[in-house]
Parts: C-alpha cells; sequence; structure tokens
C-alpha cells in the first residue's frame, strides 16, 4: 500500500479555511466527511456495527483514499488527517503493545471510533424516521380557512410589598427634593458685638495690650475665629476714629497694640 | 371501510384544508368516476348537522363553518400580568398610609394631582375600595385599601406595613443630603400641583 | 342534547376556528367548572379519529389536521417544498435527540463542521432555537428544537421522538463518544502530517 501519510502531498493538500465551509464537506463525491465515508464502507461489509472490523475497515478506508487521490488530488484534510489517524491506529493494533500510560489502548481507540459511528449511524437512522413522520403542510394539514377566534385579555396587576414601600418612600424622598430651600445665615461675631466687647474691656487696659487679646476665647469654630478677628479689628478702627482709644503697629504686618485713650 | 366512507373522508380533509370554499366541480375532480359529488357533499353536511362545525353552501361553494349558535360563545380568555404604573403604586401607598384618605389629600401628599385613572386601576386591581365621605364640603368619598390589599402583599393586618421608622432604618427613606449652609423649607401645602406626567398610567404601561 | 355534547360541541367550533393549537388551560377557560378539559378532547379525538380529519396533540396542544394516510389523495394540493440537506437534516435529528447540544457537539457527531447555513435553514424554518450557553470556555450557545419543530412533525411531545426510548436505553444519547484523538499521531513526532488546525476540524467554521 502506499504511504497515504506521506507528508509532502498533504501539505499541497491543505487548503486554508474559507467563507464555504461546506466545500470541505462535499468535496468526495457526495460523502460528508470521513465519518461518513467510514459508515458507508462499514455499510458495505454488511455486519452489524457492533462487530465491525475496525482493523479491516482501516485498510478499506486507506485504500479507499489512496484511490481517490488518483483522481484528485485536493481532498479535503479531514479524509487525510482520518487517514492518518487510522494508519496510526492499524500500526498500534499489529503490534505488541507498547508500555505507554499517556494514551489508550489501540483497541480502546478502535472502540472509541466504533462508537463514534454507532453514535452516527442511530442519528442517520433517526433523521430518516423523523422524515418518515406526516409533516405539516406535506402530508397533513391545518384548517385552511380558520375564522379565528377573539382573544379577551383579563388583566392581572402584580406588585411587591417591596415596590409598594419603594414607592411610598421614593414619593416622599421627591417631596423633599421638591421642597423649597434657603441658605441658612452663617454664624459670625459681628461688628457691634465686637465694639460692645472692646468697650467693656478697655476700661481695665490703661497700658499697651495687643488686640488679639481682646478675642473672645473658645470659639473653636475657625470660620468664626477669623470672622471675630475680622469684627475686632474694624470695631477698633472706629474706636479710635470715635476717640474711644488708641492703636499702634510698630512694623508692618506686626502686632497691633491698643490701649483706653490718654491724653498727650 | 366502505367505498362511501372512503370517498367522504377524502372532501373531508380537502374541505378542511383548502384555504377557500370549493365548487362541486373541484371536488368532483377528486373523486373517482360514477362517484357523484352531491351525494357525498349531502353525507358529510348531515354527519355535521349536529356538530359544533357545520359543512354549509354558499353561492354554489362549498365550506365548513363554525356553528352559528356557538359562534357568540367563541372566546378565549387570556390572563396578561401587568405592574402598575408607578403614580398607582404610590398612589396605592399613600392609601395604604394615610387610610382614610381623600383624593384631594392625596393629591397634597404627592403633590401633583392623582388621575382619575389611576384610581380606576387600584379599584380594578382590588387593592382599594371607597368607605363613606370626609364631612367637608362637597363630601369627598374617603378611600381605604381592601382585602385584597392584604392578599396581594401578603400582609396579615394593616399593622403589619413597616412604619416609617422601619423603612428608614431600612434604607428606603434616606432623605437627600443637604450641605450645611442649606435647610429645607416647610411647605405650606398649597404650592400649585404640577400637572402629573402620569395621568394615564395604564396607557404607559401598555407603551412600554 | 346532553351537557357532554354541549361541551363537545363548543370545544369542537373553538379548535376549528383557532388559527393555531391550542392548549388544556385554553381550552378549560371555556368550559364550566367540574368539566375536564382533557375528558373533552379525548371524547373529541376518538369521534374524529376514523374521519379524514382528526384531533390530534401537537407539542402539548391541540389542533385539527387532516388524517395522514390520506396525504396521497390530497398531494396535488401542496406547493412543493425543497427538501432540506442531508446535512440539516443529520443535523436537526442530532438537536432533537441530543439537546441542548452546542455547535461544537454536532460537529463531534458528525464528523464535519456543521455550516452556518445550515443552522440558518433550520432556525428560518422555525424547527430550533438557541437556549443558553454551556458553561465552557467561549460559552458557546445551546441548541434546542422549538415547538415549531413539534408543531410540523406532529410530535406531542419531545417524548414522542421515534425511536427515543431505545436509543436512551442504548446508551447511544448519553455523553458524546469521544472522538479519535488525532494528537496521538502528532505526538509521535517523526511524520508531524497535518497542520496543527487540521487536528480541530471544529475550529474550521469559526475561522471561515
Amino acid at each position: 500500500m502506499t504511504s497515504p501519510v506521506d507528508p509532502t502531498p498533504f501539505e499541497e493538500a491543505w487548503e486554508p479555511p474559507s467563507d464555504d465551509s461546506e466545500r470541505f464537506v462535499v468535496d468526495l463525491a457526495g460523502f460528508e466527511g470521513p465519518l461518513d465515508v467510514l459508515l458507508e464502507l462499514a455499510r458495505r461489509q454488511k455486519v452489524d456495527l457492533k462487530q465491525i472490523s475496525i482493523l479491516a475497515l482501516a485498510d478499506q478506508y486507506l485504500a479507499f483514499i489512496a484511490e481517490a487521490r488518483h483522481v484528485r488530488l485536493d481532498i479535503a484534510a479531514d479524509y487525510l488527517v482520518m487517514a492518518a489517524w487510522l494508519a496510526y491506529l492499524k500500526s498500534r493494533l499489529l503490534l505488541p503493545p507498547a508500555e505507554r500510560e499517556d494514551e489508550p489502548s489501540a483497541e480502546a481507540m478502535a472502540e472509541a471510533l466504533a462508537a463514534r459511528l454507532r453514535q452516527l449511524e442511530a442519528m442517520r437512522e433517526a433523521a430518516g424516521r423523523l422524515m418518515a413522520l406526516p409533516q405539516l403542510g406535506r402530508e397533513v394539514f391545518a384548517r385552511g380557512a380558520p375564522e379565528g377566534v377573539p382573544i379577551e385579555r383579563a388583566v392581572r396587576f402584580e406588585a411587591s410589598l417591596f415596590e409598594l414601600l419603594s414607592a411610598y418612600a421614593e414619593q416622599k424622598r421627591k417631596r423633599e427634593a421638591h421642597a423649597s430651600l434657603r441658605i441658612r445665615p452663617p454664624k459670625v461675631i459681628t461688628i457691634e458685638e465686637a465694639m460692645m466687647r472692646l468697650r467693656r474691656l478697655l476700661p481695665e487696659v490703661p497700658e499697651w495690650e495687643t488686640l488679639w487679646r481682646f478675642l473672645p476665647g473658645g470659639l473653636g469654630d475657625p470660620a468664626l475665629e477669623r470672622s471675630a478677628m475680622a469684627s475686632i479689628l474694624v470695631a477698633s478702627l472706629e474706636l479710635a476714629r470715635q476717640g474711644s482709644l488708641q492703636l499702634r503697629q510698630l512694623a508692618p504686618f506686626g502686632p497691633i497694640y491698643v490701649r483706653r485713650w490718654v491724653n498727650p | 371501510m366502505t367505498e362511501t366512507a372512503r370517498h367522504r373522508r377524502v372532501i373531508e380533509a380537502l374541505l378542511f384544508a383548502a384555504p377557500e370554499p370549493l365548487d362541486e366541480a373541484a371536488i368532483q375532480s377528486r373523486l373517482p368516476e360514477g362517484v357523484g359529488a352531491r351525494d357525498v357533499l349531502d353525507a358529510l353536511a348531515r354527519d355535521y348537522a349536529e356538530r359544533g362545525v357545520n359543512l354549509v353552501e354558499v353561492a354554489g361553494k362549498w365550506q365548513f363553518r363554525t356553528a352559528p349558535d356557538i359562534a357568540p360563545l367563541l372566546r378565549l380568555e387570556i390572563e396578561v400580568r401587568r405592574k402598575p404604573s408607578r403614580a398607582a403604586l404610590e398612589t396605592l401607598a399613600i392609601i395604604a398610609y394615610h387610610q382614610p384618605v381623600t383624593r384631594a389629600e392625596i393629591e397634597d401628599i404627592r403633590g401633583v394631582s392623582v388621575s382619575k385613572g389611576t384610581l380606576d386601576l387600584l379599584l380594578e386591581a382590588g387593592w382599594i375600595r371607597p368607605r363613606g365621605h370626609r364631612e367637608a364640603p362637597g363630601k369627598p368619598v374617603l378611600w381605604v385599601t381592601s382585602e385584597g390589599f392584604l392578599e396581594h402583599f401578603g400582609l396579615g393586618a394593616l399593622d403589619d406595613l413597616p412604619g416609617v421608622a422601619e423603612l428608614k432604618a431600612s434604607g428606603l427613606l434616606e432623605g437627600l443630603a443637604l450641605p450645611p449652609s442649606l435647610e429645607a423649607v416647610a411647605e405650606d401645602g398649597d404650592d400649585e400641583p404640577e400637572d402629573e406626567q402620569d395621568s394615564e398610567p395604564v396607557r404607559r404601561d401598555e407603551a412600554g
């Protein structure tokens, strides 16, 4: 037998996959793939697939492919892959079993192939039986001109408790969102408050004292503290203008000193 | 089976499957010579005389038709499940929590007008019912939830509705977080109710 | 006329008039309480068993259809439809008997790639539909037969597929037999005949 596993023709036979995948399928004179060929060969043996000799089948397949390649070289790769596999299986079946653990035994491989063939054959028969059923529009017919039946829809409303509660919560939330908002007046120390504080404390301060000592203590909030500083400065300027106190600063950005008005 | 019965079966099937009424000539063409179409048709018409379907001749053509006395009974009921609209659910929730409550009161709470369709839908669903009138000008109807409401939502009693505190605890009622410089002003109530976009909740549902 | 005959007439008319097969629930909705739809349907099916039109159960629903044995006499009326290809028929059978099944699994059984056209044809005929994905790399689509398949082939349910019980009993529908492992050849090293792609014919289709 000429070796069908000669690598060179395989490369010739290899075609890149194309969009038209049917082309690979119907290549071999109407056969649909290597399993189809094997099944047909098995059928010619006229024995039950359960008793089929895979060895004989392999021989027939290899011969069949070899012949097919005489006719045309561009045999679809599927068929050649199967040929290679069968040649390999055949050699394993004929040679004494090698000690190999990484691979199923030759008998198991042969049985797997036989099982595949049985499975395909079963589906083929099933397809036949399916098509033998009377089909609607071919063998049997439904009424040609049905009058039709008016359909009434009874609506049944459904909602979960969760949806109900969410709806309630949502509308409450919506109302809050829709409510008008107003800007909260910021907390500040007013200039009036600062002036009152300075007036109250100044009589007890005859000598120069830093202005910041008149800040109210324990304000905490830095924003409030800043407003107190601003107000006390403005208040001190106002009181100086009125002649109630004197101010002095020894250097730019230096501390500001204050004392009760003393006639020079 | 007799020859006659066999012919009858074929013509029966033919008339049944035909998309249009068939005239005698068409039927005769399916019968062997010597068998009269008229005889077969008459026999078939007799077979079907008492049934729910009759074989009738109209304008010289033959066809099966449902018996005229049954026609009014021919309809199918199909149950369609549908979700109530958002507006309907909100209205239902307000009735559940504030009952008994008038429509005007529901509108006050929702801040939008409540369409008649919304209340109709809730009535149809069997979740609310009217119960008496408020002693006020116009004697407005008071709405309460029905037995059907408790059943549908799996509540033993109205007390089983979670309270507002529970809703808050479950996170359902979390208000909007306002910045500290802003505060909500309590509404005096009669802000003009914006016209409800969802005044036809049922329609909306169908569109969806 | 007895009550029973009356019910039978209504259901008979309903089934005649309906353009689609009707399920038992629809039929039950037209019967008073205490009258079982199944009983009425069984009685009707018996009435029509010998006639040119039969009452049959397809896809769990009920419909009047012409008797299959009359087919040769009705054939003239048929518009000739193209018979599906062998590939399409085998693919359909594999989906019907092995469902749910992925395209790769169909290819494993047939030993050739399944062209997109084949599945498209079956989809277009309304005989198959995708249903979910196999939890496997690539999440391949799972194919099952549709109601239209049962209706077209006059099957009441999937259990009525011809020979399905025997096939199940023989184990031919259980898990797929392993395809011959082609890597075994490649592993041998010295005469590596095929390209990487060749060893997985399943892939080829997807590449195209």
